[in-house]
């Protein structure tokens, strides 16, 4: 079931679909997001280590690009990416939820999930290339450097006349780093227009709520000053989501580079992960695994 | 003296600890964290000390610079984050604006090494060492157990200068007495022998010492020297227990590249060239697992300096 | 005559000034300015290295500062600078400008000027604190790093009870690295209200114009996106500057950060200089340094 | 052989000129600058073929991460800036996205050393070989003169991996031969000797020569090798020599601690352990004046070397 529904996914964005057809997909995509939701609760538990918090926030988005949005080969994998969207995942620590939807999508056994963290595994703690899992193509971990990588991504694309997209996504506590800046100016000062960016903008991070760690004031306004088209939605709708990243491919080839604000809820889909940063980087005991993982529709089968 | 466990801390912790107690001592202590109050457990000097107290996000270079103007006023700021975030990302900062600029501004940094565990490489720096060592007028301290952590912490205070703090952060033997002197720049022999020098520093002087156990049962006698300075290095102590034993095993959560190891041969070979082995993470990097796994794996056991323990005294 | 005019502008400032005063002033300044500019020349041309560009860009905005707005003592030198004001160089390379204000200013002997760039000078290429120049409290040359040492001093003043003001000056390419703008966000984010810092807006950097290297589109909104106030002037224009800075005074003590955007031109002041980046870093010949001097007023006697 | 002075070049023009042939030969080579084409030469192939050139501005961070991911997409990118903002400014970028990632990106330095000259040493970077060689994976070469840093230039473009290629400011002696075979990780035996080997890379080799016929007029033969390749090192090359002459000078422009003179002690520590001398920058930061002068001042001459050489020799 997992493999179909996956399959039937993954190609669903290639054909031009009807409204209807969408409306469909939505019920489907909002039912993988399901899955992937319990995929994170059973790793970061298994691993007894990792990041619910922000993969839950995520999550949505990151199954409508790879179930919906994005036109990608998951088999054979390969890494230059040719006449394909690529993503790159610049906050790193999000890895489960990367992970899931790799895995769901065709990149890797879903199996494999259960080796998240271990010694040797493919599934490192930061996603990684060294151990070639199939759909990373970046390591990261260290914030703030992803959409530097995905810039030159798109310069390549547009060397080899791919006119293919190139997609990023970034944390907001992670907009705290100087680098996500450097690479907003270029993509502003030099009209890069064949990137989607996105800010998982749950104003949460390590320490506690942004506002009160860094705040972000008008991040809208600032990346707007930055040459940026700024996108907003809701990041757990997923009707919002696809329609958004629908809006956001009209906006490219055109004059300016554009970003989708995420407005997202830390550890979304678990009542007790939500509403607090605590859940940022801590893996749930067996009982609190438990009671999320209650609260989480299993749809394609637990790995 | 043998030594016994005491108890299993964290070196962090250590650094909390010892961070807090200066925060009541010293008026001048500052200290700043991006983003990882609780890992650093600086929690205890944020919450007491909030005007002494700069969050600053997720922003290391900031960071940086925000301490060394801070001793422009005559505080002594000690910045807190993770050893790689605490040193790759920002040694052109610490270069400019602590090294060259000579301000007393003390880097402080958690989850060194492997030991960090299930975060994986990109966490895991093993270059740190090479990195801040190469800095001239830098004092790079890498301590071996929570109270010697913690006596570091507190001396460094004292010293004027730039500082490079380096802890971990797994639950690790304490077994240094928490009133043995604490001297910046002079090793501790920890036991005395005379067959070979096991020079230790960090998370491997514990593996050192044990080592030194499992050799004395094959009859081979073992001096155990902790290095915690690594940087200005105690040449003279090196020196003289070199002169005495005529071999070395070096030990280290850190790349054999640029690490102690190469320290101590590049003084020994403008010295008193002898056989040395080098026990190390042999220029790899690291990934995810437990800590004691990873220990295991990189090779970085009791029974690894022993091992090379064996194979040095051959080559005398 | 320098040493009498120098030590007359310099405590100029602490006594309350009226409007006459003030008209007054300026145009000693401007005459200190030219001398400046004067010195620039003969150092650089001396030592055949070094960059006069932004140097003479922002040659005024430096002699208003030291002349005129801010509140030091150059003897004793004191690296603390308790109750003083304390302004930090973030784009070090323009220092011939930044030793001929501290020299004209009496921090160290005006004759010291001539030892620029020589071996085992305290005129470092790039300000540096080793040699133990007085009036240097931090090196510069790799930039993006000033203004993070400036909130750090302002942290201390704030801790010591200081009221006195933080002064930074950076260059506009220089905002094309992340930190500055990662301390711009503590700033605003914290509502640092005790820095007045500012950009010698000179359109220029090494490759060309900022415009072609790396446009910096609306740096005024990009910067009041960051939660500051912007103050714009021509910062060429000696009037202008000081009533700027009388203006940002009166903006600290408040709820935010300040930045003047000094409207410059690099080379300003030597006709073939102007209108290019060509001089960020070159030095003249025998032939062009002399073609410069004579278009500088000698107001305050060579070195 | 002899070898003779050619003509006074740079290494950066050397740098220019390959990647401009590269261009020309190599579809796939991009190239990427912060604000500095003049500096780094890259003029040629920047108006050449400006689809394949990128201006990143002031951040370097920023074009170390554009040229990993230009990688994705089989580009084969050379970044160019000043040797200190090609690592000390992006060292965790150049960790995460180039080495450990496994990227096939160049990242080529300039003005590296204190032979840079009058900007001082916020800019003379002589830590870089210490930082580079700490990253696993990373190729660090330090070409000698113009001939070797074009032959490295080309060269690296066909190697499949991560590369750090360091030159410099100044006009040099050039003396290699155009056509000298060039192969990455392969020292050269310059001049073949019995009494001391003189290992040497970078602007030092020239000086290496030198202080050989120096020797020579004292009756010391030295032998001198030419280490490009300081990662991965040549170490039957270095092995062999040694076996032969008993002792070593090692010669770099570089600080004498986490350079090339301690990973060659590092080697002989745990081979051949013999008397070594370094001829380094004594963990000082440079500072400003005209490259011969500091050259002098720091004591990184021919005649620092053979100093050195008969110290070594007396000690063996
Ligand atoms: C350069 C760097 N500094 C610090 C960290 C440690 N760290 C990991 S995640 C995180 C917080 C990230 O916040 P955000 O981007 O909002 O992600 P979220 O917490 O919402 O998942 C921090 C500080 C890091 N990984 N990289
Ligand atoms: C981190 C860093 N990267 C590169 C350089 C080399 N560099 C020195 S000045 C300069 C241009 C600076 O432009 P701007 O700030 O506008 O100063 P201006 O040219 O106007 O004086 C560059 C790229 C440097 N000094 N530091
Ligand atoms: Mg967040
Ligand atoms: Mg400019």
């Amino acid at each position: 079931m997992a493999d179909q529904l996956a399959k039937k996914c993954t190609f669903a964005s290639i054909t031009k679909q009807k409204k209807s057809k969408i409306m469909a997909t939505i019920d489907e995509l909002k039912e993988i997001a399901s899955q992937v939701r319990r995929d994170i609760i059973r790793m970061v538990h298994g691993a007894a280590s990792g990041h619910p918090g922000g993969s839950l926030s995520a999550a949505d988005y990151l199954v409508a690009l790879y179930f919906e949005s994005m036109q990608h080969t998951p088999e054979p994998f390969d890494m230059d990416g040719i006449n394909q969207d690529i993503f790159i995942l610049s906050n790193g620590h999000i890895s489960p939820a990367y992970y899931s939807v790799l895995a769901r999508s065709g990149y890797f056994p879903v199996s494999e999930l259960a080796t998240f963290r271990q010694l040797h595994t493919r599934l490192q703690g930061h996603p990684a290339t060294m151990e070639k899992l199939p759909g990373i193509r970046i390591a990261s971990g260290s914030l703030g450097q992803g959409l530097s990588v995905a810039i030159g991504v798109s310069r390549a694309k547009k060397i080899n006349g791919d006119n293919k997209l190139v997609y990023c996504l970034m944390g907001d506590g992670e907009l705290d780093e100087g680098q996500p800046w450097e690479a907003m100016a270029y993509c502003g000062g030099n009209k890069v227009n064949n990137i989607i960016a996105a800010v998982d903008y749950n104003h949460k991070q390590i320490d506690g709520d942004t506002d009160d760690v860094m705040p972000l004031l008008d991040l809208k306004a600032k990346i707007e000053a930055f040459g940026w088209d700024v996108l907003e939605c809701n990041g757990n709708d997923m009707e919002a989501v696809v329609s958004t990243l629908q809006i956001a491919k009209e906006h490219t080839g055109k004059e300016k580079p554009v970003m989708i604000l995420l407005h997202t809820q830390m550890g979304m889909g678990v009542d007790f992960m939500m509403g607090t940063h605590k859940w940022h980087g801590a893996a749930p005991s067996d009982e609190q695994a438990e009671k999320a993982l209650a609260q989480l529709k299993e749809t394609l089968g637990d790995y | 003296m043998k030594y016994k466990v005491l108890n299993y801390k964290d070196t962090r912790s250590g650094f909390g600890e010892g961070l807090f107690e200066l925060g009541q001592e010293n008026e001048k202590v500052v200290a700043l964290c991006a983003d990882l109050i609780g890992s650093l457990k600086m929690n205890a000097f944020a919450e007491t000390f909030p005007d002494r107290f700069f969050q600053v996000g997720i922003a290391e270079a900031n960071m940086i610079g925000m301490a060394a103007g801070l001793t422009i006023g005559g505080k002594i700021p000690f910045t807190g984050t993770f050893a790689n975030f605490s040193t790759s990302r920002v040694y052109d900062q610490i270069r400019q604006a602590v090294a060259y600029s000579g301000k007393n501004v003390k880097i402080c940094a958690s989850h060194a090494g492997i030991t960090l565990g299930e975060d994986g490489a990109t966490h895991q720096v093993l270059e740190d060492i090479a990195m801040m060592k190469a800095l001239p007028g830098m004092t790079v301290i890498n301590p071996c157990d929570f109270n010697q952590t913690k006596q570091a912490t507190k001396a460094i205070a004292d010293y004027e200068g730039p500082v490079y703090l380096r802890f971990g952060r797994p639950k690790v033997a304490t077994f240094i007495p928490y009133d043995m002197p604490f001297e910046i720049g002079k090793a501790i022999v920890l036991k005395e022998g005379t067959d070979v020098t096991l020079i230790a520093t960090g998370h491997l002087v514990w593996e050192a010492l044990n080592a030194a156990d499992m050799l004395e049962e094959k009859g081979i006698n073992a001096e155990v020297v902790n290095i915690h300075t690594i940087k200005p290095l105690d040449e003279e102590a090196v020196l003289k227990s070199v002169k005495k034993t005529g071999c070395v095993v070096t030990a280290e959560e850190h790349n054999v590249l640029g690490g102690l190891g190469e320290s101590i041969s590049g003084l020994l070979a403008r010295t008193v060239p002898v056989p040395m082995e080098m026990v190390a993470v042999n220029d790899a990097f690291g990934q995810s697992g437990k800590p004691d796994e990873l220990m295991e794996l990189y090779g970085l056991k009791d029974k690894n300096i022993v091992e090379a323990a064996q194979k040095v005294i051959v080559r005398k």
